[in-house]
């Protein structure tokens, strides 16, 4: 049941994007066309899933037994670089259309606050290492659904009339508002009835 | 003034024109105090790490520039992070998550890479300067309008026998909490950019 | 009688008009003084000319000759001198050349009679060389050349012959009056069809708003000896579309971009069946047919018999001229019609309707944005999603459109007919078609 | 004190040591090959992916430069200079000595001078109302006017007046030949940069049917052809043509000549 | 020719529907005056006021906004259909600039900053409700007793909804239902419900007073949501003129109230199959969201399975928000956020073409 609260929480409650602001620069970039939402969803679960697991085992087995906490930052970030270079390597390697459908985003990820975001709240809320795993996935599934939506809602936008002074970045963002409006009725309360 | 200095505030607006930072610019503008804040720690870090890319420069391989970019100013963060804990404590605990999340923001790194690592130390100080300049206004602005509509108030420092909270008389008692919430972020964010492209489409226009 | 049958997936109720002139008995229009007869009168390849200025012809002559696979020879109706070839604009929009003949009276087309017995002895290989001689191209309104559609091509086999007198059209009685008054033979000429294709059994559709024509039908059937089937259907455009016909009578769909005959059907209208018996028992070439003269805007509705060739504005005067002015003429039925803005614009094979409209009737309206209310999805008999073509083609992604199925569309109209917001549906469609032909050549 | 720092020190670089090598490792041996020179012919393109080279876009062809050998002379926009700076990345020799074209509108119609058959109602779009009788103008081979042209436009070069006709302005036209290519009519064309005079007219009507229903269409008076033949005008289907020949005084004096000016100057 | 005569040349088909946009917009506004009617009835002049000024207010911001693009559309009735709705769901009692603001934003926000009519993803009059409502929370529960209450002891009163989601808390654990619950409380009721209750029983029908009241809407509520019977009459009449079709209101009513059949009654520890389905379909914004909100043709998917699944959606949503979140209600917000998945459906729900054997998956 905790898992599943943990995947509820992530993707519908506080979504990364729409409750918490992170990650938005691909949200509004890459959510342009759907194809390329899709593609940066799955990248970006891809990641946090891996770099939420091996931060946090950088983090206990490395940091904190040499009381090197006020290092994660910098350990994070640079583990998550590497680890997104890696992927791309092994993508373009084992699977070149996988590299063809995601890798031009990858270079992207590095700077996506989400991974960095998901690596440092799961060492303060999530506890084992299956309980991390689940939280990078469900943080990643929740981007995932708000830029596969956004890309939805800005194709449609393609071809209506929206103002000039609008167009683009401006309407994504309202977009991007009302839906966080929309996702309000997903509240704390609402967990806790559902899941005892 | 010098052109490096001021086209980050308003040409090349980090928030407005270039669209990064974002995270941050919606994440911490639910108060004008803490858009301070936070523009103070982004200034200290983009000062530091433009400097030292643009002295470092011609010592870093090409191939290893961004990992050892993402190194420097990961190590400015984390005196930030030290300095904001043990001396404004109440920020660094309201600014939360968003602090260690200045090694990602985008303008930092984007501007090490773009600027600094091909321009002097002075443009790139005085870049740096500017563009933090430039953050600092497009962050207080969004914090401004979130604040003043959301909670009636404008929060800064307290001085003195000023308790640092300025309350706007009527918005106060009713004011609109949506701004203070996400949703309310987007849409100022949104509102504000189409307002900016409608002032500068017109400034065009004109000229 | 049986029960009445429809087609599954969309389709329209406009309201049908029929009464205007579905009582009046077919009458015959004079012979014009000039005639104009154009060279492309059928779907496919248009006609080459076999004349040439200064000509003097005889009624029945071939003046233009198939050229192509799918194409038909163009007979004159009349005798006379050929004054000039020309291009004219036809109905459909473009321009074809057409011989422009000067009629000398008393010229008209002597048939010659052939008994029953002797067409019965006609192999089918000689009948479709009579179909074929005799230019005929199907009369239900896109005119597709009618050897082409009975000569049941290799590997293939008919099981059913539908005869096409559904005429869903609103306004039009054409078929329905010939279906009243010439039953017997278009009974016949449609004995020679099915021996022509092979077809094991032969249904007759017929929409429930024309129970006259159905007794009529049944009841020739039942003098004659004939087992041809009458399906009632249930009223609906655009029924009298082969496709949705086929559905409705067999239950089958055509395949994507297949004919009938991929289903073992061959459709094909009461007016075609009649032009193969005239054909055939008359040596009669098709040079004339049934138009219904109606709208709101004529004085005196009716159906008029009239010759290729002949101005529309002759048979508007036979039906009295106009008794208010129109807003639009239209060549065809309302859903499918062309809007023509010349009255000099000649008969065709294909014309089965001339209607002078009304404002009040035409219904246009300012164009409003698209409120994807759905109506126009909800209507398309082919499954389609006309709003979202729509917008395909507007932002010029035409590729796209086409991946949409943009060529199955066949432009009936239900879209447009539902559409509140007045969008230009069909006409984005065809523009699409367009682009896509530009882009291919 | 000192023992801290040390460890803090050790452990990062320890861990950016290894995370380096194992990335140099891996490179090493997960490299997959690929062509600096697609990157940097791209560079070289305007990158309005415009399309008038034929390809989906700029970086397009400059993959099938790059991988295919495709031309370097197809981008119009970019020009000669652009063709020189891909060819040089590409390490060839090419021609570079084409003259460049800007599209023209060949009708000088307006609302004014046009009669037209019928109300049109419909797509404002030339092709759209192209379908039915090639449009309701009474002159068939004029411009529609319904500006399908500008707004297939990637730099709006092309506008209309208030009194609906529509002209290019050719400082701005790059010369990419999409509004040829969906022009129905035809009535733009391509004409060298430099030329100063034009036949504003594509009519091909006679002189008589002209008049009647257009003020400012070419005739088929022989006027220009007969006096100004070294000038490089002819008259063909009663329509005049041009070469962009002659003198100026002799192309300008045509112009006067011309009974409904619709030999014109190019502003 | 002269422009008199000439004839009108245009694409087939040559004649059209009568229906137009704006006739669209203003039967739909014709169906809600009864409701309306019935609201200002029962909750008083005031009420009307609300609904006069939400139109108000948002036609004015559409005139302004149409204004700055060039364009006139007020007559398209789409902005007053918008102030009626926002005004539908206020409370009676709201401050009189909640529905000032809510209209502004919907028109000019949630509709124009994408174009208008037609280009806006979002129900504008829910995105508005949305706004208002969590961002002034108190005002929008300012519920008022409807008049016809026999006894009224105080101006104000809780929903239905609310009550019993209030009561909740301390109830649970015990046997009952929704609907016993407000007798229970001393939940008062009208004197027509009375009558209504009294006659059925007469007839041997077990009916209470609260089944009356919440049918005919003698509850406290928004102005135009509580009397079910009369949307349901304007419902009707729309799907009359075929404005509305059935799919959406039909499948959003009926898997709400499966939803509410199957789980509801656990709440009450009457474990499944035991919920108080007339209550919560009656009780509150339901049919009006259903029936007029839902349906609009804007935000709503366009072809009948895209229909299907979106008013699933809506129901489910409206019944987990409703249930198991912290707000009594919850139509609006489950249609707003349905509204998000629209462009979703309408890309990967397409009708099956004619003759092609299977559909190719997304727009591709």
């Amino acid at each position: 049941m905790n898992y599943i609260g943990i995947l509820i929480t992530y993707i519908f409650i506080s979504n990364f994007i729409l409750t918490q602001f992170l990650g938005l620069c691909p949200f509004i970039g890459v959510s342009k066309n759907t194809e390329s939402a899709v593609g940066m969803g799955f990248a970006v679960t891809f990641v946090m899933s891996i770099a939420s697991v091996v931060t946090w085992l950088i983090y206990n087995f490395v940091l904190v037994p040499f009381d090197l906490m006020y290092l994660q930052t910098i350990a994070f970030i640079l583990v998550i670089a590497s680890l997104v270079q890696l992927v791309e390597m092994i993508i373009q390697k084992i699977s070149p259309p996988l590299y063809k459908a995601l890798g031009i985003f990858l270079p992207l990820i590095t700077t996506n606050c989400a991974v960095l975001g998901i690596a440092l709240l799961n060492i303060t809320n999530q506890h084992t290492i299956l309980e991390i795993f689940t939280g990078g996935i469900a943080a990643g599934l929740g981007f995932l659904l708000a830029i596969v939506l956004m890309s939805n809602i800005r194709e449609r936008m393609d071809g209506k009339p929206v103002p000039k002074p609008f167009k683009g970045v401006p309407a994504a963002f309202i977009s991007g508002g009302l839906m966080a409006l929309a996702f309000m009725a997903f509240d704390r309360a609402l967990l806790t009835n559902l899941l005892g | 003034m010098n052109k490096e200095f001021t086209k980050g505030v308003f040409k090349d607006n980090p928030i407005f024109v270039l669209l990064l930072g974002l995270c941050p610019a919606l994440g911490v503008s639910g108060q004008v105090v803490n858009a301070l804040g936070m523009s103070a720690g982004v200034l200290f870090v983009m000062l530091g790490s433009n400097i030292f890319v643009s002295l470092l420069k011609n010592f870093i391989p090409p191939k290893a520039r961004i990992p050892s970019y993402i190194v420097i100013i990961a190590s400015f963060v984390t005196i930030v992070q030290m300095v904001m804990e043990a001396f404004a404590p109440e920020l660094y605990g309201s600014l939360g998550v968003f602090v260690p999340l200045i090694v990602v923001n985008c303008v930092i790194l984007g501007r090490a890479e773009a600027f600094a690592s091909r321009n002097t130390l002075k443009n790139s100080v005085l870049d740096a300067l500017g563009m933090s300049l430039g953050f600092a206004l497009g962050l207080t602005l969004i914090a401004l309008v979130r604040e003043v509509l959301g909670a009636g108030t404008i929060t800064l420092f307290p001085v003195g026998g000023f308790e640092g909270i300025i309350r706007i008389p009527l918005l106060h008692q009713a004011p609109a909490r949506i701004f203070s919430l996400s949703a309310g972020a987007l849409l100022v964010m949104g509102l504000l950019k189409a307002f900016f492209n409608w002032y500068s489409e017109s400034r065009r226009n004109l000229s | 009688m049986l029960k009445q049958r429809t087609f599954r997936r969309g389709g329209i109720h406009p309201p049908d008009k029929k009464r205007l002139t579905e009582g009046q008995p077919i009458s015959l229009c004079p012979d014009p003084e000039v005639i104009t007869v154009p060279f492309s009168q059928h779907l496919g390849t248009p006609a080459s000319a076999a004349v040439s200025k200064g000509d003097v012809v005889n009624a029945g002559d071939i003046i233009a000759e198939a050229s192509g696979f799918i194409s038909a020879h163009i007979h004159t109706p009349l005798g006379g001198e050929v004054k000039e070839i020309r291009n004219i604009f036809i109905p459909a929009g473009f321009s074809v050349p057409a011989a422009v003949i000067a009629v000398d009276p008393g010229s008209s087309f002597q048939e010659s009679v052939l008994t029953e017995g002797e067409a019965e002895k006609l192999s089918p290989e000689e009948l479709l060389d009579i179909v074929k001689k005799c230019g005929i191209a199907g009369l239900g309104g896109a005119a597709f050349p009618a050897h082409v559609k009975f000569k049941v091509p290799k590997g293939k086999h008919a099981d059913v012959l539908i005869i096409n007198g559904v005429e869903c059209e609103p306004y039009l009685n054409a078929d329905n009056r010939l279906m009243i008054e010439h039953a017997g033979e278009l009974l016949e000429g449609i004995s020679y069809i099915q021996r022509m294709t092979g077809a094991k059994s032969v249904i007759i559709g017929i929409e429930a708003n024309k129970p006259d024509a159905m007794k009529a039908v049944e009841g020739a059937a039942a003098a004659q000896g004939y087992t041809y089937a009458v399906q009632p259907l249930k009223v609906m455009y655009p029924q009298g579309d082969e496709k949705q016909l086929i559905e409705a009578v067999t239950g089958k769909e055509v395949p994507s971009g297949g004919l009938p005959i991929d289903v073992g059907t061959v459709v094909t209208n009461v007016g075609t069946a009649f032009a193969v018996f005239e054909a055939v028992r008359r040596k009669k070439p098709l040079f004339e047919r049934i138009v219904t003269v109606s709208g709101e805007a004529v004085s005196r509705p009716m159906n008029i018999r009239a010759k290729v060739g002949t101005p529309f504005r002759m048979l508007i005067e036979q039906a009295g001229g106009f008794s208010e002015e129109p807003c639009k003429v239209v060549a065809g039925g309302p859903m499918m019609g062309f809007a023509v803005y010349d009255l000099d614009t000649p008969v065709m094979k294909g014309t089965s309707g001339i209607l002078a409209l009304t404002r009040k009737q035409v219904q246009e309206g300012v164009e409003t944005p698209c409120i994807s209310c759905g109506r126009c999805v909800r209507s398309c008999p082919m499954g389609l999603q006309p709003t979202r073509l729509y917008h395909l083609i507007d932002r010029g992604l035409y590729q796209e459109a086409k991946d949409a199925w943009l060529l199955d569309c066949k432009e009936c109209g239900c879209c447009s007919y539902s559409c509140p917001a007045k969008i230009h549906l069909v006409q984005g469609m065809r523009l699409g078609k367009r682009m896509l032909r530009n882009l291919s050549s | 004190m000192m023992s801290n720092v040390l460890y803090a020190f050790l452990s990062i670089s320890l861990l950016g040591g290894l995370l380096g090598f194992g990335l140099a490792a891996a490179s090493k041996k997960l490299s997959v090959k690929k062509d600096k020179r697609v990157e940097e012919v791209e560079l070289a393109l305007p990158g309005i992916n415009c399309g008038a080279c034929g390809f989906a876009g700029c970086s397009a062809y400059a993959e099938a430069i790059a991988l295919h050998g495709a031309e370097v002379t197809l981008c119009p926009p970019g020009g000669s200079e652009t063709a020189q700076k891909v060819a040089s990345i590409m390490g060839i020799e090419a021609d570079f000595s084409s003259v460049s074209y800007v599209a023209m509108v060949h009708c000088w119609g307006n609302d004014e001078t046009r009669t037209s058959d019928f109300r049109y109602e419909g797509i404002e779009d030339c092709n759209a109302a192209y379908l039915y009788f090639q449009g309701s103008d009474t002159c068939k081979y004029g411009c529609l006017a319904l500006g399908s042209c500008i707004r297939v436009c990637p730099v709006d070069a092309i506008t209309k007046d208030e009194n609906g006709r529509i002209q290019v302005d050719r400082n701005i036209c790059i010369g990419c030949e999409k509004c040829v290519a969906v022009c129905p009519n035809k009535v733009m064309r391509m004409i060298p940069h430099d030329a100063d005079y034009y036949v504003a007219c594509s009519s091909i009507d006679k002189g008589g049917a002209v008049r009647k229903y257009c003020t400012v269409g070419c005739i088929g008076c022989r006027i220009c052809e007969k006096k100004f033949s070294e000038a490089g005008f002819w008259i063909e289907n009663n329509l005049s043509y041009t070469k962009y020949e002659g003198t100026y005084a002799q192309r300008k004096e045509a112009m006067e000549a011309c009974p409904p000016k619709c030999i014109r100057k190019i502003p | 020719m002269s422009e008199e005569t000439r004839f009108i040349v245009e694409s087939s088909p040559q004649i059209r529907h009568s229906d137009t946009t704006a006739g669209i917009m203003w039967h739909v506004s014709l169906a809600l005056v009864p409701a309306g009617i019935w609201g200002v009835y029962v909750f008083g002049v005031r009420s009307l006021l609300v609904i006069l000024l939400s139109i108000a207010a948002s036609a004015a911001a559409e005139y302004a906004a149409a204004r700055l693009m060039n364009r006139k559309t007020l007559s398209d009735g789409s902005a007053v259909l918008t102030g009626l709705l926002i005004g539908y769901n206020m409370p009676p009692l709201v401050p009189l600039f909640i529905p000032v603001v809510a209209s502004v934003f919907a028109v000019a926000v949630v509709k124009w900053a994408f174009g208008g009519l037609g280009a806006n993803w979002m129900n504008p009059a829910l995105a508005g409700r949305a706004f208002v409502f969590f961002s002034w929370t108190s005002g929008m529960n300012a519920w008022k007793v409807p008049s016809s209450w026999a006894a009224a002891d105080s101006v104000s009163s809780a929903t239905p909804l609310g009550a019993v989601k209030t009561g909740l808390m301390d109830v649970a654990g015990e046997g009952g239902s929704s609907l016993g619950y407000l007798g229970d409380i001393g939940y008062s009721f009208s004197a027509m419900g009375e009558a209504v209750s009294s006659w059925f029983n007469s007839a041997g029908i077990a009916v209470s007073p609260y089944h009356a009241d919440l049918f005919f809407g003698n509850i406290p509520g928004s102005i135009g949501e509580v009397s079910a019977f009369l949307l349901l009459l304007g419902g009707i009449y729309l799907m009359h003129r075929r404005i509305v079709t059935w799919e959406i209101p039909v499948s959003y009513i009926l898997s709400f109230a499966l939803l509410i059949w199957v789980f509801e009654g656990t709440l009450f520890s009457r474990g499944l199959f035991a919920g108080s389905v007339f209550f919560h379909v009656f009780g509150g914004g339901l049919i009006l969201g259903a029936l007029f909100m839902a349906t609009d043709m804007v935000t709503s998917p366009i072809t009948r399975r895209g229909m299907i699944i979106y008013g699933i959606g809506a129901g489910a949503l409206t019944f987990l928000i409703r249930i198991y979140g912290s707000l009594p209600e919850g139509v609006s917000l489950a249609i707003i956020i349905m509204n998000i998945f629209v462009p979703m459906i309408d890309r990967y729900v397409q009708p099956k073409p004619y003759g092609v054997k299977k559909t190719r998956g997304g727009a591709s």
